[in-house]
């Protein structure tokens, strides 16, 4: 049992935001701390800009360095799908993180966030903190399905308030863009109670906006994902960040550890992990405070 | 043969130090199961670029590759699925798709070509214009998600991308295909020659009494069917089309053609040069996940590097005697 | 005392030798004048004087001493000017932006108004009308020219290096540029002048250079040779008759035109053309020969009637013109007639492609034609694969008539046949231009060489600003009345 | 003048009716504050698309900008955070943060130029390379997430970006310093005159004494120059650079520069049709956002669309009398 060698595959989308790079920092410093604790374990990992791309990367990674075990969080879900089907039909241990497949049953381990929960739980803040009659500017992510699931949680969470959404623009989950948006929605709405810019990137590039236009003290962002900056404004009590909603990028290392115990260990580990959104709080925020994260 | 100097051998070069580069670092680099999915995933962006060859050749271009074909998955889909309860679970409505995706190719690309030969645009605004429209066209379709193929469907479908004879899978077969048409196209029909002609002097082509606009305008209507082509042969792997679908396709594969020696200003068209630069690009993927490098973060440098090396081998040499 | 010096070069392209062993030497104020047949080699020993090409062997001497250019702006630099045979002129700029162009006048910004009005003033002294603000591509060749031989007047020259300049010019742009000639002359230039026409070498050079195959066969003083003696020298035989004797009309009608207007450029032309018969066109630059012939063909829009054999046709591209038996061969034989880049198999068929197949061209069948070509039209390439803007000047026109005469037409238009091309080949030409009506076909010669027209025609038609002026037919084909219905000058015709 | 015909004006004129459309569509679109806005975030596309017009124009092609501007932004922020502790919270950390961002733009403005003339290779490939290289290379520094400035330094930067003399800042008068310069640069000065004749002839301009490499080259390092200078106004406006900053921002440019009259295949430049065609894009945004649309999805359609008329408005008019 010793000497006997593992190989776990790990597919995940590239750094092209704020969440994925801490995803990505998660996912190196994991492969890191387990290929040091465990010397016969050995990782690949491959990031993919595109579906196609990580089709690929799973394919190269069963033909030419025998997997014995993945870890994937598909891009999307449908066209990952059939690929990580055969990689379990293959005799593979597959772990599925965040963005479930389109397939009930295929993984052994599905470790997520709670794309639902992450719109309802800032939904139920916005509805419970704003008078009726308060108007609300939202900003949207890339369009992909869960960036969908979480703006109709959130719709949903609000329906029968008297919470007027004004605007829903996408801000691609970068800060440039959701800087420009903002921009224009200060241009456009003299009356603007608060903005949800469901992630904490597309936050600051809010918070920017806002304080150019100097309307600082007329409304309050809700970003999303626990940026350790905007973590740390939480705790310092800032007026304009009163909360934030979680959705670690953490839930990666969780994911590769509890795949490595799966071969290491005599325990199989199977079953589904829903790592819930919880509301960050200037009382809890310290726990969720991870300063050597890039995220 | 004159014609193999080291400006047509630079790409062949490059391609087969990354095939020993590769077996190098792993020894499963060149078992079939790793051959069949290199060659079979530069399938889509292969026939591509040989219709780009042609586009670029007759001095165009085309930057709406990319989105023209995810909005083309994205057409079939939604026509697949919609006659599925008519036609029924069968080849008829996947048939019905392949048509739609075809004939969904031949529209845009004329759409294109109309547009830069009759109404005399500038091929990069137009296909820029319509790159946007694509994508904007497919994320809207999808409700800014994903459109899915019914599940049953997509099980009847699959073989056409992973089936095959032996570990020539079909894409493979459809891109040597393509690829061996397209360098007689270029080499020994007419049309080639036109094409040639008109990216060397479009004047000269005009006073030859070639119909300058209509073999433009068929270089994009090639293109727009290889694009269809290919979403034939897209759909299958995925089973879905998004916003996401075949982003960048474009600079691949225009990068391709312009490795495979093929100048961009147009005049001279290598269909099998274009070939070798598909393949060198997927092959630097595929070797990138051959080995275990310092940091992904690094791939794209490594890409990018490569890419200049590889033409850097072809750069013309300066005739001796001129300055 | 020689400026400058060509002592024993010799010059191969790879292993072509295309100079052997050229002495030559540039005498300032003195006119030297270069002939030789096409391909001969002269357009080489122009560039290699222009620090253009590097000699193989043999060296160039600058004021008696070895000298090596490092660049032709080197050259350029020491006083040594060329116009080069090939337009040297960017097509974007302006004029004066191309005559001041590496030498822009002015400091941290560019001074237009001096440059502007020193352009003007050298076209001036060229009689030319050009405005310097116009981008030279709205130029029409012959103003090309002339600007380059602005560009060429306004550097500091001590040596004048001209390669075939007056090829495009017609008969009262040459006039002006003898008298510049003569000016720059007087003022101690040495000048190289290269021409296929002899009537200028013989009125210009005080020396003459007679260059075959790559060796120098003659020199000789003012005086000393005569055209025909020129001709026999650079040929190496003696001429026959230069014109090939007129043929007998048939009196059938091939082609008949009714007002034939190209919008702005042509207005209500009215002509026939027997069978079997030579037309000349003749007329200023810029009277609308070629938008004519090109309207006539379908390479411009154009209204008006067009009968052939008889028959009433509508021709709406060269293709329609083609189907009717009618062929264009263009005056702009680089830019509109050849592909320079291109093999000499893929230019001659490329306008007749479909003879050669569609989805699989038979290239034995077109290399048959090429050999068929080479040797009906005398092209003289070192190699078969060579590209055509390899070839000498007047091998490509060559290529270009073996081009235009691989669909058969019944109906020729010839724009120009002749230009930059030498005695022998021109000969060749003729002869085969009569040859063509002879056999039956038609043939429109446009021509601005006055006794070209003259010689060659049947008749000819002459046109003033996009009218016909006139026809002359027999012994009324004088040069002077040519000149006078071109220029609308009435009176007498003497 | 008759250089002011309907090729000349057709930028302006789809500029005015944005600007009408905008004004109709939403009344804040004139006040000071959205016009302040959308100058101001024109600003660094614009500034780079005056540089690339001169590459354009000279017959070549910079892919690289976006991934350049986030390289050189991810740079300046390491240098600053880098000298923080023993310079100090003030300006002379500023200013090496500058003095990096801008040398670094001359570097890899001198890498592109440099491969291109001396190596003789492609710019597509060059720049396709390079955009590779720094794009990698600040994911990589960032180790994948964001290189943020330190909250002091940020502070006492901020006002770079958003101050200035009233509601005219400071980006708004580097790009209008940038826009008067390039285009005296373009009409009036030798360099700009030798960058027309090598993008229209590069023969003729090397027959005229003109070192043709060397003019190349410097328009490779005045982008990389102006690139530099836009990442100093573009570093105070988040204080942060990651992998995903100036993503697109190069087809921007590039669409700017065609959409402005200059000739994609180079030998005429025009500036100031470059800095019409950048407030084009950005007004297109702008009032995509200020408008309620059917669909957010279909911006991209829009603004494809809008690209495409507006060229069609300045397209040469065809030769009345040429088929
Ligand atoms: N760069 C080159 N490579 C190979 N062959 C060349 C090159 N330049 C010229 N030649 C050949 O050298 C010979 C001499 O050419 P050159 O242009 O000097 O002739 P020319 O006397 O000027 O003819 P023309 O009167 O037609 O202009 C020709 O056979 C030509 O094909
Ligand atoms: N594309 C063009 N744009 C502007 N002006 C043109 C163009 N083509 C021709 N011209 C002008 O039209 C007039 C007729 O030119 P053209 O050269 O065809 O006359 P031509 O009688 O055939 O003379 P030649 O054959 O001797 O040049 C000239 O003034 C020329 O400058
Ligand atoms: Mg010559
Ligand atoms: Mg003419």
């Amino acid at each position: 049992q010793e000497a006997e060698k593992k190989v776990i595959g790990v597919s995940i989308p590239s750094a092209t935001h704020g969440f994925m790079g801490g995803l990505n920092w998660h996912a190196q410093d994991t492969i890191k701390r387990m290929g040091e604790a465990y010397p016969n374990i050995e990782f690949v990992l491959s990031t993919a800009p595109d579906a196609a791309k990580q089709v690929s990367d799973i394919e190269d990674m069963m033909a030419t360095r025998n997997i014995d075990g993945l870890v994937v969080l598909p891009f999307e879900s449908e066209p990952l799908t059939a690929p990580v089907a055969a990689v379990r039909e293959a005799g593979k241990f597959v772990t599925v993180v965040d963005r479930g497949l389109s397939q009930e049953g295929i993984e052994n381990l599905y470790v997520a966030g709670d794309n639902t929960a992450f719109g309802r739980v800032a939904g139920q803040y916005f509805r419970e903190h704003l008078e009726p009659g308060s108007k609300i500017v939202v900003l949207r992510g890339i369009p992909t399905t869960l960036d969908n699931e979480r703006v109709d949680a959130f719709q949903k969470a609000l329906e029968g308030s008297e919470v007027e959404i004004l605007d829903m623009q996408h801000g691609n989950w970068n800060r440039d863009d959701a800087f420009t948006v903002m921009q224009d929605y200060l241009s456009k709405y003299p009356e603007i109670d608060a903005v949800w810019a469901a992630d904490d990137d597309m936050a600051v590039g809010v918070l920017e906006a806002i304080s150019a236009a100097n309307r600082q003290d007329e409304m309050w962002v809700v970003g999303g994902a626990g940026m350790k900056e905007i973590v740390k404004r939480i705790m310092d009590g800032d007026k304009q960040l009163p909360v934030n909603v979680t959705y670690p990028p953490a839930l990666i290392s969780s994911a590769i550890e509890m795949t490595v115990l799966n071969f290491m260990s005599n325990a199989p580990m199977t079953g589904r992990f829903i790592i819930g959104s919880q509301l960050i709080t200037p009382e809890n925020a310290q726990q969720f405070y991870y300063p050597e994260s890039p995220f | 043969m004159k014609r193999l100097d080291l400006h047509t051998l630079g790409p062949i070069v490059a391609l087969v130090a990354l095939v020993i580069l590769g077996a190098l670092l792993n020894s499963s680099f060149l078992a079939p199961g790793n051959i069949t999915n290199v060659l079979a995933r530069s399938a889509f962006i292969g026939m591509i670029a040989v219709g780009m060859t042609f586009v670029i050749t007759a001095g165009g271009l085309d930057l709406s590759v990319g989105s023209m074909a995810a909005f083309l998955a994205g057409l079939a889909i939604i026509a697949m699925n919609a006659v599925l309860p008519s036609v029924g679970e069968n080849w008829g409505t996947i048939l019905i798709g392949m048509g739609v995706a075809i004939l969904g190719g031949l529209i845009a690309g004329y759409v294109n070509g109309a547009l830069i030969t009759k109404a005399k645009i500038e091929p990069f605004i137009v296909t820029l214009g319509t790159m946007g429209i694509f994508r904007s066209l497919v994320t809207w379709l999808a409700d800014g998600g994903t459109l899915s193929l019914e599940y049953g469907l997509r099980t009847l479908y699959r073989p056409v991308y992973y089936g095959g004879i032996g570990w020539i899978t079909w894409p493979i077969i459809a891109f040597a295909v393509v690829a061996i048409v397209g360098e007689l196209m270029m080499r020994h029909s007419r049309f080639g020659r036109h094409v040639e002609a008109i990216g060397s002097n479009d004047r000269v082509a005009k006073y030859s009494a070639i119909d300058v606009g209509r073999v433009k305008l068929m270089t994009y209507l090639l293109l727009g069917l290889l694009v269809g082509l290919a979403t034939v042969l897209y759909v299958p792997r995925l089973g879905s089309a998004s916003g996401s679908t075949g982003v960048l396709w474009e600079l691949e594969a225009i990068a391709a053609v312009i490795i495979g020696g093929t100048a961009l200003k147009g005049g001279t068209g290598r269909v099998w040069g274009t070939v070798v630069g598909v393949l060198i690009l997927s092959l630097i993927d595929n070797i990138l996940n051959l080995a275990d490098l310092v940091s992904p973060y690094l791939n794209g440098a490594i890409q990018g590097v490569i890419i200049v090396l590889a033409v850097v081998l072809q750069r013309e040499k300066r005739t001796a005697d001129e300055r | 005392m020689t400026v400058l010096a060509l002592r024993d070069v010799s010059k191969s392209f790879g292993p072509i030798q295309v100079l052997h062993n050229v002495d030559l030497a540039l005498e300032p104020g003195e006119v030297h004048a270069l002939i030789g047949e096409n391909g001969a080699g002269k357009s080489t020993i122009m560039k290699t004087l222009g620090g253009f090409l590097d000699p193989t062997s043999g060296e160039l001497l600058l004021d008696g001493k070895p000298h090596r250019f490092v660049s032709g702006p080197e050259a350029e630099a020491a006083g040594i000017v060329v116009i080069h045979q090939e337009f040297n002129l960017a097509a974007d700029l302006s004029v004066s932006a191309n005559v001041f162009l590496g030498r822009e006048l002015g400091g941290f910004r560019l001074d237009h108004a001096a440059m502007r009005k020193q352009t003007a003033a050298l076209l001036q002294r060229l009689h030319s009308h050009i405005d310097p603000d116009t981008l030279i591509r709205d130029l029409s060749v012959p103003d090309r020219q002339m600007v380059e031989i602005a560009k060429a007047l306004s550097r500091n020259t001590r040596v004048l290096i001209m390669d075939e300049p007056s090829a495009v010019l017609t008969h009262r742009e040459v006039g002006t540029l003898y008298e510049q000639i003569d000016r720059l002359r007087a003022e101690g230039v040495a000048i190289l002048y290269c021409s296929h026409r002899l009537d200028e070498v013989a009125h210009l050079a005080d020396r003459i250079t007679v260059l075959r195959d790559g060796r120098v066969v003659r020199q000789a003083m003012r005086g000393e040779l005569n055209e025909d003696g020129m001709a026999t020298a650079m040929v190496g035989r003696e001429l026959e008759d230069f014109y090939p004797p007129k043929g007998t009309p048939t009196g059938q009608v091939a082609l008949e035109v009714k007002g034939l207007t190209v919008p702005g450029r042509v207005h209500g032309v009215d002509l026939t053309l027997g069978r079997g018969e030579v037309l000349g066109i003749a007329g200023l630059v810029g009277s609308g020969r070629t938008e004519l012939a090109e309207g006539l063909v379908g390479l411009r829009n154009s209204t008006g009637e067009i009968r052939v054999n008889g028959q009433p046709i509508q021709i709406r591209g060269l293709r329609d013109a083609f189907a009717a038996g009618l062929a264009y061969l263009t005056e702009d034989r680089k830019e509109a007639g050849l592909l320079l880049e291109k093999g000499l198999r893929e230019n001659l068929t490329l306008a007749t492609l479909e003879r050669f197949g569609n989805l699989r061209l038979d290239t034995k069948a077109e290399e048959a034609a090429l050999d068929r070509a080479t040797q009906d039209f005398d092209i003289r390439a070192k190699s078969r694969d060579m590209v055509a803007g390899k070839l000498s000047g007047g091998n490509q026109q060559k290529l270009l008539l073996a081009k235009t005469m691989l669909p058969d037409p019944k109906i020729i238009i010839i724009d120009e046949p002749t230009r930059g091309i030498d005695v022998g080949t021109k000969r060749q030409i003729y002869a085969f231009i009569r040859k063509l009506a002879d056999e039956g076909r038609s043939v429109i010669v446009i021509s601005s060489e006055m006794t070209e027209v003259i010689g060659l025609s049947d008749r000819v038609l002459v046109m003033r600003e996009g009218r016909l002026a006139g026809e002359v037919a027999g012994p009324a084909m004088t040069e002077e009345n040519i000149v006078r219905l071109a220029m609308g000058v009435s009176g007498e015709a003497a």
